[in-house]
């Protein structure tokens, strides 16, 4: 198995997320995109893991889980939040910020 | 070596795909369970990079906490389940150039850095005692500090969905 | 660099004299308009003289030596120091800095554009002339920079405040421009100061030491160099700032801008960027001579799609400076002095051109090409005078224009050894061309404002009724000197090419010869 | 001042020569004086112009006799050396310029026809625009043209030449441009300018190659530049250029000269230059501006001889275009009915002569019919001013407002009939000895083909001369010469006191008419072929005698000593191919080897029968279709689809005009001037905008969230200035996340590509 196999699945799974987060409207689907991101960067640690012949990979692509736990737990509270004070989650409502 | 071959490519294939639909589906639950699938590939693919702590950790905590978490989110904000026609925002023209270029620019590095660079055909499983070995000994900063994140998320969490 | 030290006050008193004035003016109740005027003048007069008086103690037997040269510390902890000199090459520059403020001066007397304002709008006349003179003889180069920065803010005012219609997007596109190009410009000043061993940030320091430097790394400095400058000159394709900015400008800020401001960026080019990295110059070269053709092709096709006589005259300043740009880019000491004496022509024929355009929209209340006609009739001396610059401009045998635009196609044949001779001379061949493209546009230009009968339209009245008033005193006053100095520098470019031409020699050293 | 006379011992010279260069110094002063004072002096500045020029003339009339003088005092096949002196006009990077003048037969003919015919052209403008609302202003260019040109003709180097020749320009500008209240002059005055300043890109390109060329050689063996005329010439001779190069650098300068001769396809403008007043017509078309291209090409033969290989096997470019040129615009001169536009064609019809000349080495001929030419073309002009003056009322519509004039204007019918058979080349008058000559030595030569085209363009010449002549004079008076009153909107001159019937003109317009007019008629004896070899003066005077020229050993001393004995050192061998009668072994040579055409009565015979035949048929023809309105005439162009499309494609001057206007120009001032404009305005300050906006949202995102949220609290007083930022970008700052996402991924793309490729 050739390293880049891996590599360039992850970067076309990064760069679907990014189109997500760029293209996506509802707040939701923007977390979910941003999910496919924090994946493909595990599978890159894990393939340099592998390749390295080390560990340290593994380590970081657990804490990244549990990073990405603790996003997705953070986000969809403020996604709730939101919704409840806007009755709505499209980020495009959420231009509080311009005047 | 080529069993594992044609699983990494089937698997990729359908890890695409899945992502392709959760970005451009119209249907919130849809994309949730698209989520799944490519969750589940990625842990897939774990187990052919020989991490199978790690892909059980992300079955357990991504299938099934993540997820549920999401479905939950979904619900709670009352989205539609089913169809919706604007998912999108008016910046979805942006959304492939960007990508595109980002793509462009990685591909480049990637195939300049590694060009037909192989795996090691016969690694040894990491077995989960190295993995803990790491955490609670050099890692062991990073594992606090990452324990202070969840608890402060978990705080968070509750303050933000707090009804007062 | 041998360097003369006597009489070394001339030029920080050259210099900082208006700064003088500008205090003076600060202190002066606003009302007093006449006073105000007064002052400005006196200090411009005053700054003009001292500039006369160096030139006139000026060594021209060692006019490639820098003179007048003083050095004091400055700011110590980044080792820049207050060094400051003239020679052959900054002379001609730095005087015409003067003369262009003085008659600007004199011209506002008359002509305080709206909204008036006339000792704000002086006193920034006279900070922009510091600035100017101080860029031309800064030896250092954060003093060079902090001139050069100088220059800018002023200018973003007279543009923003005393502008037209579009003042504000005119000066923020200008002022922003020239930010960018200046902040790679610094970047690559810090480069240059860190690889020849932070030392100094002197020039004569520099050009010693720089030849030391990697060839890539002085590729890439001065490629930041070479955007800072090309920015100001403005050369092919960044160039978009100057039609707006002088469009928009007031006709005092049109003049400064176009007869001094644009020849900071070549003077950088040619006191800073060719000697300090030889190397890196010579493989820019035919990148730059392309760009220039180009620019001369392309802002002559520009001249030709106006309908507004001012935005003609701006685009037509791409396509001078583009034969400027190719002088410099032959790296011949010939090329060189064909662009230094293309700056001064340059200086004195669009300026004088500005001017023009400024009166016409006085009198006419529009630059609208196809609501002008009939110039000649109506108001005949002003009328001669454009058809002299326009010719000028076009570069007639005789007139300044000329000396600047032949020589700088000449060179181009034979550039310097090492530059693809091939290259260059298509170049030459497309530079000419240009020649009969600036016919094309200047005299259309002429023959649609100056000749045929009085266009009717509303603001003019009925042509007949109202009677246009002829270039009055101030403007008779402010224009002589430009004109005598196109006519004096035709036929006699020798007055100009033998203070040049030493100072150019010794700048050229590095290139061997 | 570096200061280098040529002088040979057994040489005359003489005050005339050695100062030759105040004679294109005085116009130049006169024009300053006319702009400066003009307007109040008793006759409004035109004295200083008339005073000016005869004193030209008579400083050309004495350099004149001082250069015969010159030539007579040097012993056969002696080589008579020019009176050459030069300063230093200015230097820088290395290079010198010098201004000086160079006096030899050439330039010395030139200057006498350029003073003499500028002097009786400005006294008969005294009268012809008399009350002229631009009297001054006229004078003055004109003046300053006439300076141009003499400027020119004394060059003694290539940038001097050129300053002449774009002052030249400049003023033909100003004066075909005179009435430029109307549309159509200044248009025309433009196209004169433009059009020549295509050419003149040729000239440009051609200097400089040659100057970097030839430059080392000339500096090695002359010691003078690569600008000068005379280095120039023995460079070329010398067998060192190469022959690519020089080739190249001949069409360039040739280009210049199709564009200021008005040669095919650039003649286009020089019809239209009939829009200013006829004696600026007069004074273009004859002895300045459009000569100065056959001047070019004259005064720099060796370049063209050895560029273009002049003499070789086959013809070359300036013999095509000179042969081209002849015929078609003939061709042109018989659709018109504006009499001065008849002349002008003629005018490029006999510049396609002396280029053909020149081109099929006929030098001596060629410069002969230079000097013909001008005497009688400027008579043509003039006369035909003077009878729009006097006689139909500023029309110069031959079929409208003229005929039957001969019995009205006796003085004007004849020198018109004298400088109409003289440019026919009827024998004795000048054109015979000129025109006949230059076909014979073509034919001589060996190049019949062009000889017969020469011989149809002396055909076609007495034809359409003879129209212009029927309609003007002949038949019946019609329009204003029948004394009808127009309405007169060409009437730009204030009407003279004099009487509205036609009459014959004042004697400020006679006397130079008939002045020229008996030059027409005697000129031609200065070189009659035809009474034999002492009749050949021109030649003598004129034509470089021998070539061999060697240097003296000092080459950097002030003064190089010329003498036919010197001994030879060098080793240039293989230019004597080329070079003259004695075949030098060494040395310099500054003009090629011609060969004259023995003159033969039977040859000259043809061609008088030939021009002849073409008079008769012309006159047939005209008094059948003007007078008799023989049905079998009348619409006839119409009727034959053939002469219909002939007929069209002449009215409509080859398309040519459409070719340049609509299609070049139009091409170039419209489309691709507004393609540039837009791209301009689109794509690079669309760049530029775009550029703007984003950093405007970076900013709007750093003052909102970093500014205000953390400095602000400190500063917020002083935060006015960043507030009026703040302000201006307010309004497109949307705060909406998928914008900021989509700007920093785009960013992070960009820094990684630009990481990427710098670390490939």
């Amino acid at each position: 198995m050739f390293v880049n196999q891996f590599l360039f699945l992850a970067a076309i799974l990064f760069c679907i997320g990014v189109y997500g987060v760029v293209a996506r409207k509802n707040a939701v689907l923007v977390l979910m995109s941003i999910e496919l991101i924090l994946n493909s960067v595990n599978i890159n640690l894990l393939t340099f893991s592998l390749r390295n012949g080390s560990t340290d990979g593994h380590t970081f692509a657990l804490y990244i889980i549990a990073v990405a736990a603790a996003e997705v737990g953070v986000g969809l509270g403020l996604v709730l939040l939101v919704y409840r004070n806007k009755r709505s989650i499209s980020v495009d409502d959420l231009s509080e910020m311009s005047g | 070596m080529i069993a594992q071959n044609i699983g990494f490519w089937i698997i990729a294939l359908v890890m695409i795909v899945g992502a392709l639909r959760v970005v451009t589906t119209n249907n919130v639950v849809h994309a949730a369970l698209w989520l799944v699938v490519v969750l589940a590939g990625a842990a897939a693919q774990y187990i052919l990079l020989a991490a199978e702590f790690v892909a059980i950790t992300q079955v357990l905590v991504y299938i099934g906490a993540v997820m549920v978490l999401f479905l939950f989110g979904t619900m709670l904000t009352r989205a539609r389940i089913g169809a919706e026609s604007d998912l999108n925002n008016s910046y979805k023209k942006w959304g492939i150039p960007v990508a595109g270029a980002m793509f462009a620019a990685m591909g480049i590095a990637l195939v300049n850095s590694f060009g037909k660079e192989k795996l090691p055909d016969t690694a040894p499983v990491v077995t989960t005692q190295q993995i803990s070995d790491q955490i609670f000994g050099p890692y062991l900063l990073p594992f606090w500090a990452l324990s202070f994140v969840l608890l402060a998320a978990v705080v968070g969490a509750i303050v933000l969905a707090r009804k007062d | 660099m041998n360097m003369l030290r006597e009489n070394n006050w001339v030029l920080s008193v050259g210099t900082f004299l208006p700064m003088l004035g500008v205090v003076v003016l600060m202190l002066m109740p606003k009302a007093q308009d006449r006073a105000i005027k007064l002052i400005a003048l006196v200090t411009s007069i005053a700054t003009l003289a001292v500039g006369v008086y160096t030139a006139v103690i000026f060594d021209y037997g060692q006019a490639g030596k820098m003179q007048f040269v003083a050095e004091t510390n400055w700011i110590s902890v980044i080792k820049s120091s207050y060094f400051i000199g003239l020679d052959g090459i900054s002379l001609p520059l730095y005087l015409l800095s003067m003369v262009i403020t003085l008659l600007v001066v004199i011209y506002s007397l008359d002509h305080v554009p709206s909204p008036g304002k006339p000792k704000a709008f002086f006193s920034l006349l006279l900070v922009l002339q510091t600035g100017m003179a101080g860029t031309f003889i800064a030896q250092d180069l954060i003093l060079f920079f902090v001139f050069f920065e100088l220059v800018l803010l002023p200018m973003f005012f007279m543009i923003g405040v005393w502008g037209g219609e579009q003042r504000q997007y005119a000066s923020i596109k200008f002022f922003l421009y020239t930010m960018f190009g200046s902040a790679l410009m610094l970047v690559a000043f810090l480069a240059l100061f860190v690889k020849t061993g932070a030392e100094s940030f002197s020039i004569p320091y520099l050009i010693e030491h720089g030849g030391s430097i990697a060839k890539n790394v002085q590729i890439w400095i001065f490629a930041g160099m070479f955007v800072g400058f090309a920015v100001k000159v403005p050369m092919f394709p960044f160039h978009t700032w100057l039609p707006d900015a002088h469009t928009q400008a007031p006709t005092q800020g049109s003049v400064i801008l176009a007869a001094i401001l644009l020849k900071l960026g070549t003077y950088g080019f040619v006191r800073i960027a060719l000697p300090i990295l030889p190397v890196a110059a010579r493989e820019w070269a035919p990148y730059i001579g392309g760009l220039a053709v180009i620019g001369i092709i392309y802002g002559a096709l520009g001249c030709l799609a106006q309908t507004d006589m001012k935005r003609l005259i701006a685009f037509s300043s791409v396509a001078h400076m583009g034969f400027v740009m190719l002088g410099i880019s032959t790296l011949t000491s010939f090329g060189i002095n064909a662009a230094i004496f293309g700056m001064v022509a340059h200086g004195l024929i669009t300026g004088m051109l500005f001017f023009i355009a400024g009166s016409v929209k006085e009198r006419y209340h529009t630059l609208e090409i196809s609501k002008l006609g009939g110039m000649l009739t109506q108001v005949p001396r002003l009328g001669w005078i454009f058809g002299f610059c326009t010719m000028a401009s076009l570069g007639l045998p005789g007139l300044a224009g000329f000396w600047g635009e032949f020589p700088a196609i000449l060179s181009a044949y034979n550039p310097a050894a090492g530059l693809n001779v091939t290259v260059f001379r298509v170049y030459m061949v497309i530079a000419a061309l240009g020649t009969v493209l600036a016919a094309g546009y200047l005299l259309w230009l002429y023959q649609r404002i100056a000749f045929g009968t009085p266009k009717n339209n509303s603001h003019t009245g009925d042509g007949h009724h109202e009677k246009l008033q002829d270039v009055n005193t101030y403007e008779l006053l402010a224009w002589t000197p430009l004109l005598i100095g196109i006519l004096v520098l035709g036929i006699m470019p020798n007055l100009l090419f033998s203070v040049i031409d030493p100072a150019v020699q010794a700048t050229l050293v590095v290139f061997g010869g | 001042m570096l200061f280098a006379e040529q002088v040979l011992t057994p040489l005359s010279s003489g005050w005339f020569l050695e100062n030759a260069w105040l004679i294109p110094v005085i116009p130049g002063i006169a024009f300053a004086m006319i702009i400066l004072i003009g307007k109040r002096m008793p006759m409004k500045g035109s004295e200083l112009g008339v005073i000016s020029m005869l004193a030209a003339l008579v400083l050309s009339v004495g350099a004149g006799y001082q250069w015969i003088q010159r030539v007579n005092s040097a012993s056969e096949e002696q080589f008579v050396s020019p009176v050459i002196k030069s300063w230093t006009w200015w230097q820088s990077g290395g290079f010198e310029f010098g201004i000086g003048q160079h006096i030899d037969g050439l330039s010395v003919l030139v200057l006498l026809v350029v003073a003499l015919i500028s002097t009786l052209v400005q006294i008969y403008s005294l009268e012809y625009l008399r009350g002229d609302r631009r009297y001054t202003h006229f004078f003055a260019a004109l003046t300053l043209f006439s300076g141009g040109m003499l400027t020119m003709v004394l060059a003694d180097n290539m940038l001097l030449l050129l300053l002449g020749w774009e002052i030249m320009g400049l003023c033909s500008f100003l004066l075909i441009g005179h009435w430029w209240e109307e549309d159509v002059n200044s248009k025309a005055a433009l196209k004169a300018f433009l059009t020549v300043r295509v050419g003149d890109v040729g000239l440009l390109v051609g200097i400089i190659m040659l100057y970097f060329t030839a430059n080392d050689w000339t500096r090695e063996h002359l010691g003078v530049s690569g600008f000068s005329i005379r280095g120039l010439s023995a460079w070329a001779l010398s067998g060192e250029p190469n022959s690519t190069v020089i080739m190249i650098a001949a069409i360039a300068l040739f280009i210049a000269c199709i564009g200021k001769s008005g040669q095919f396809p650039l003649h286009t403008w020089l019809p239209d230059a009939m829009a200013g007043p006829t004696p600026v017509s007069s004074l273009l078309h004859s002895s300045t501006m459009v000569v100065a291209g056959v001047f070019l090409v004259a005064r720099l033969y060796p370049v063209f001889f050895v560029g273009l290989d002049i003499l070789g096997d086959g013809g070359n470019l300036i013999m095509i275009i000179g042969g081209i040129t002849i015929v078609i615009s003939a061709a042109l001169a018989f659709v018109q009915d504006d009499i001065k536009r008849v002349l002008a064609y003629s005018t490029v019809s006999q510049l396609g002569y002396m280029m053909l000349g020149l081109g099929a080495g006929a030098w001596m001929p060629a410069v002969f019919h230079i000097f013909t030419h001008a005497f009688f073309k400027a008579c043509l002009f003039l006369a035909a001013g003077s009878i729009s003056h006097s006689a139909s009322h500023h029309s110069f519509d031959m079929k409208r407002d003229m005929g039957g004039l001969r019995k009205v204007m006796p003085i004007t019918f004849t020198t018109w009939i004298i400088s109409t058979l003289a440019l026919t080349g009827v024998f004795p008058f000048s054109g015979f000895f000129s025109k006949d000559e230059i076909i014979d030595n073509v034919g001589n030569n060996g190049y019949g083909l062009f000889m017969i085209i020469g011989l149809i363009g002396a055909f076609l010449t007495a034809a359409y001369m003879t129209r212009a002549t029927y309609l003007t004079f002949f038949g019946a008076p019609r329009g204003a010469s029948a004394g009808q009153s127009v309405n007169d909107v060409h009437d730009h001159a204030a009407h003279s006191p004099v009487a509205h019937g036609p009459h014959e003109s004042g004697a400020l317009i006679t006397v130079p008419l008939i002045i020229l007019a008996t030059l027409a008629l005697g000129s031609g004896f200065l070189n009659a072929t035809p009474f034999g070899e002492s009749w050949e003066r021109m030649k003598l005077w004129v034509e470089p005698r021998s070539e061999v020229v060697v240097e003296g050993i000092a080459v950097a001393s002030e003064s190089v000593v010329v003498s036919k004995n010197y001994s030879p050192q060098s080793e240039e061998g293989h230019a004597s191919s080329v070079c003259g009668s004695q075949t030098p072994e060494t040395g310099v040579c500054y003009a090629p080897k011609l060969n004259h055409a023995p003159f033969k009565w039977p040859k000259a015979m043809i061609s008088l029968m030939i021009v002849f035949l073409g008079m008769a048929i012309s006159w047939v023809v005209s008094f059948r279709l003007y007078t008799k309105r023989d049905p079998k005439f009348v619409g006839l162009t119409q009727r034959v689809s053939v002469l219909r499309a002939g007929h069209k494609l002449l009215v409509n001057k080859y398309y040519l005009d459409d070719l340049y206007e609509k299609v070049i120009v139009r091409g170039i001032a419209y489309p691709i001037a507004r393609t540039a404009y837009w791209f301009d305005q689109k794509v690079l300050d669309g760049i530029i905008h775009a550029v703007a906006r984003s950093a405007r949202l970076v900013s709007g995102w750093v003052y909102r969230n970093i500014d205000q949220r953390i400095v602000d609290g400190a500063v917020n007083n002083s935060a006015s200035a960043t507030k009026y930022v703040g302000g201006v970008v307010q309004p497109t700052q949307s705060g909406k996340v998928s914008q900021y996402g989509a700007l920093l991924f785009s960013a992070a793309a960009v820094a990684a590509l630009v990481l990427v490729i710098i670390n490939t």
